[in-house]
């Protein structure tokens, strides 16, 4: 347990930039945010129609800039061995790692995102979904970038690996969010789409760890 | 808690090449076995394989307790210590946060792992980065945790190397007291241990 | 004004005493500067709301004049390795954020009666926008770099480029509204510009000016402290 | 010159595998075109306006991502040493990096972008604009991503500390390219923000790696 | 060309620490100088300061040629090999690759990369991704670059640690060889050097 409790605040304390983690997930949030009226134009009526999915594409990319080096550290240095022979099972490891994530970046984001969709004009009663969405959505991508992460390492083109298994894998949750908040903006059923999202995360939660432990332990091997 | 180690008739293959087959010894406690032989002989590798880390083609790793054969994985994530090439550190985070951590990672509290850090002469250096620790005292700081968390089975590769000559002494002492403790030493090393210690060349 | 006071302890002899002069003088401009504000007549367009930009304006550009100072603080820190340059750079970094910050709140807030939103993409408050942003980039920098001297040199680095960008970010902000959209939100300058709400505004810019030259010499004061601090401590533990 | 060309195809294999290539390109452009929907909703003549400039907002995400690993494994294995000593001062090797990213990275983005874009609903007249807009942009993220790479050494844990150095600094390319498309599309004057795009490419080509080099020599000592 | 290394007065200080003030030394050609002294006395920081990375608080490091001193960034860039506790290399490429690279950015070609990777028996090695090699594997293919790109000054931090014996005492030949041809060689290093070597202990 406090071994659990020690990994968790490494893990964070890694993840935040001393510090300044959420902080530093704010302003991403607000710098990206302001590119989108500076890539397409300021008017209203434009930014309206992207705010919602440009809140979406903001918070992935976040994730998977955060997520790029998860493991590889670890690997790199020889921590990922003792990771391996400690207390908890691999699993746990990689659930810790990506909940930790989460916190570090996920949240913070997710807490910024309705600021970002409201300044992109979206109705600030959109708020609350976009909230919502955005927590849940950062809790998928976290757990499937750490796949992503734990598979990419040691091979020599880890990149790849990320841009063919990651990408395609974050691509159902953005839609699933994406398509929750375009349908409430529209004033359409969303409910669907939004429990796709929760089902989503649930079971990235749930199988992820798993993959992402085997794929350490064949890199250690 | 392991009180002997037996490896029967392993082999081991990385890619193409079969670094040993057949490589039976027994560890009793209060043994030490230092490994010898060339660069590319495979005592990482057969290190890493006791640690079960690297699964064997071939043969078995066991571990007994007073009451008989333990279940290998419970008897290394208990018991069993793995201090490799790699320090295993974080170079961005001081010396005190990864001690503190490995420590409680393997099993210690706070009180060990000041103790440690005092006997390995550690104690002033905590509040640095380990980024800016010399070689020899990132190695100590690895070495730490043996300390700090007991445990009966040491795995360790090459543990004298970039220490100087008063840290290698004192870490034969460590050693020493570590088997009169009853405790296992498979030691990975290219000069002579300063101590007793069974020989096996690969 | 920096090469004179290069020399820490001139400096600190001196920030011992203009710090607090600063401090009173900008009182002095800045209570009557609220008050003349505060009772201004309430504007024929804005109503009452106008008031706001007796807060606002003088915050906006105090941010612009805080960034000149990092700047200005980083070249000397960076080309002429001046730790007391590089103290001064430190100190200045937060409280230029916060009058950027209180820029952007104070102008949300007056957007919303204004523009009935609390934000629109108008070049001006982008501009503003990133400047606050190039603040953050710098403490977070700073910030994470765990070697002090290591994590100065780079955050003055940054501070450097940004400053040679803010320039090129301002033109581009404009350049970029205007192309988009020609008749951008008009603002209330004429009205503005009667010496009823001149007057005050003059005074609170100088007394935010003011108000910015004491907190700064104070925090520099500060960090010039907490580094004599650390290596006596330092020499303290290897005696 | 043996030595440059060495580094520059080291430096290529090191970005290509670590996330570069065409199945990045291919990723983002996917990703790119399935927000479509999402983001700009069922009405195609919206999606005409803004499919430029939204291709071309996600392509300066895109360029941030694996920024991280640019300079910092080779400061972590003590190889950054080895190119402070070598034939070529700092500051070409910077440049190197930079024009290595861009090749790996930059260049089959920007060859995917005018794909976005027409899937996007933009008129395919504008490939050629996209293209060449994209092709520079890259380069000035490039330079500019790789100063902060530089400034990021010996920070804890890269990823959005880069991001949020970097993003401010290349609002004005963003500005100049997403203006520039937008006035092509509109019929309006666009050669004035296509040339400042090439200027601040330019400029960045030439600064960029001067302090990304004094940020180096500072990490090294 | 270097053929004399001249340390004047040399202090360098890390953080709040002064590792060495005043320290002066002069090695010609065909010498050797070997670093003692405890962890963190200051072996790598001074090999580091020869090699101009990091900069002395105080005093001067001057290389000379046969025609009087030389300037010492010219002479760093072209005539001085730095090996230090890290290998530099990419773990994910392969040796060939990486020793191929590491010669061209030195000055040297494919056929002394070859010949190089040949005397320290690396050719059967090459086409492995470096992840794959042993500890003194990956040390070798480091050490190579003093072979594959000629240059007089050698700063060798810890270059024994992880070889075997047989390699050991192949590098010891091999700098031998080195000093033989008008080179210098500054090595920090906790077991004896197999050669005559002057000896500074910090
Ligand atoms: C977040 C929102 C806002 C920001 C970031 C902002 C930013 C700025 C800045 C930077 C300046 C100083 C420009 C200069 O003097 O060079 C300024 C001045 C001014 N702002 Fe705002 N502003 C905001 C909202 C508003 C609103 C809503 C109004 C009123 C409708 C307003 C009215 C003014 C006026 C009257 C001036 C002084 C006139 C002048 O200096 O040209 N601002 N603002
Ligand atoms: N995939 C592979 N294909 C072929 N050979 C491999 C592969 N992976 C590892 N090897 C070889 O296996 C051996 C691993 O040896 P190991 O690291 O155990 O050596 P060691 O005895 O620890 O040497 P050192 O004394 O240098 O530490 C090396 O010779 C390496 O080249
Ligand atoms: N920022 C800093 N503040 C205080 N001390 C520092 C700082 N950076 C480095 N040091 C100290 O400077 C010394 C650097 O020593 P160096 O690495 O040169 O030792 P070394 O002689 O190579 O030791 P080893 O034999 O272990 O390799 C270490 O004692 C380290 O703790
Ligand atoms: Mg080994
Ligand atoms: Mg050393």
């Amino acid at each position: 347990m406090s071994a659990l409790l020690r990994l968790y605040r490494r893990e964070l304390a890694l993840a935040w930039n001393g510090g300044g983690g959420p902080l530093l997930a704010l302003g991403f949030y607000a710098a990206v945010t302001a590119l989108a009226p500076l890539a397409i134009g300021p008017e209203p009526e434009r930014l309206r129609v992207i705010a919602p999915g440009f809140a979406w594409i903001a918070l992935a990319l976040a994730s998977l800039l955060s997520l790029d080096r998860l493991y590889e550290r670890d690997f790199e240095d020889g921590a990922l061995d003792l990771l391996a022979l400690g207390p908890l099972p691999l699993e746990a490891v990689a659930a810790i790692k990506a909940l930790a994530q989460w916190t570090a970046a996920g949240a913070p984001l997710a807490l910024a995102a309705p600021f970002a969709a409201t300044a992109l004009g979206a109705p600030p009663a959109l708020s609350g979904m976009v909230l919502a969405t955005a927590a849940i959505g950062a809790l998928a991508f976290a757990f499937v970038g750490g796949l992503g992460a734990a598979l990419a390492l040691g091979s020599r083109r880890g990149g790849l690996i990320i841009a063919v298994i990651v990408l395609p894998l974050i691509t159902p949750p953005v839609i699933f969010g994406g398509g929750a908040l375009s349908a409430f903006t529209g004033g359409l059923p969303w409910l669907s789409g939004f429990l796709a999202l929760i089902a989503y995360a649930l079971a990235a939660a749930a199988l992820c760890p798993l993959f992402a432990a085997m794929a350490c332990r064949t890199a250690v091997s | 808690m392991i009180v002997a180690l037996e490896i029967e008739t392993l082999a081991v293959r990385r890619g193409e090449r079969r670094l040993f087959d057949d490589l039976s010894l027994t560890l009793a406690a209060g043994e030490a076995l230092t490994l010898g032989g060339a660069n590319g002989a495979g005592k990482t590798t057969l290190l890493r394989a006791i640690a079960g880390l690297i699964a064997p083609s071939a043969g078995t790793i066991g571990f007994a307790g007073v009451a008989g054969p333990l279940d290998p994985d419970d008897a290394r994530r208990a018991d069993l210590h793995l201090v490799g090439h790699l320090d295993a550190l974080k170079t961005t985070r001081t010396a005190g946060d990864e001690l503190a951590f490995q420590a409680a990672w393997c099993g210690g509290d706070a009180a060990s792992a000041a103790a440690a850090a005092e006997t390995l002469g550690l104690t002033r250096l905590l509040g640095l980065a380990v980024r800016q620790l010399s070689a020899g005292q990132r190695r100590r700081l690895a070495l730490a945790r043996l300390l700090a968390a007991p445990r009966k089975l040491w795995l360790l590769d090459e543990p004298l190397a970039p220490l100087d000559a008063a840290h290698r002494a004192l870490l034969g002492e460590l050693m020493a007291r570590h088997l009169d403790g009853g405790g296992l030493i498979v030691a990975a090393t290219h000069d002579p241990l300063p101590l007793p210690a069974r020989r096996l060349d690969l | 004004m920096f090469a004179a006071l290069a020399n820490p302890h001139r400096f600190m002899a001196f920030s011992r005493w203009a710090a607090p002069l600063c401090g009173v003088i900008a009182l002095a401009l800045i209570v009557p500067g609220l008050w003349l504000g505060l009772t201004a007549p309430p504007d024929y367009q804005q109503g009452t709301t106008v008031r706001i930009m007796f807060i606002h304006v003088p915050a906006a550009w105090t941010s612009m004049f805080a960034y000149a100072c990092l700047g200005g603080a980083s070249f000397f820190s960076l080309v002429f390795r001046h730790a007391l340059a590089d103290a001064a750079a430190k100190a200045a970094a937060p409280l230029g954020a916060a009058f950027t910050l209180l820029a952007l709140v104070t102008g949300s807030l007056w957007g919303r009666p204004e523009w009935g939103a609390w934000w629109v993409w108008d070049a001006r408050l982008t501009s503003v926008l990133v400047l606050f942003l190039l603040f953050l980039g710098y403490m977070a920098l700073r910030s994470a770099i765990d070697d002090e001297t290591k994590g100065a040199r780079n955050a003055a680095i940054l501070a450097l480029v940004g400053l040679i960008n803010l320039p090129v970010i301002e033109f581009s902000v404009d350049w970029w509204n205007s192309l988009h959209q020609g008749e951008s939100i008009l603002r209330p300058g004429g009205p503005a510009i009667a010496p009823v709400f001149l007057i005050p505004l003059l005074l609170m810019g100088a007394g935010y000016l003011f108000a910015f030259g004491a907190l700064w010499q104070v925090r520099t004061r500060a960090e010039v402290y907490r580094r004599r601090a650390i290596s006596l401590e330092a020499q303290l533990a290897l005696a």
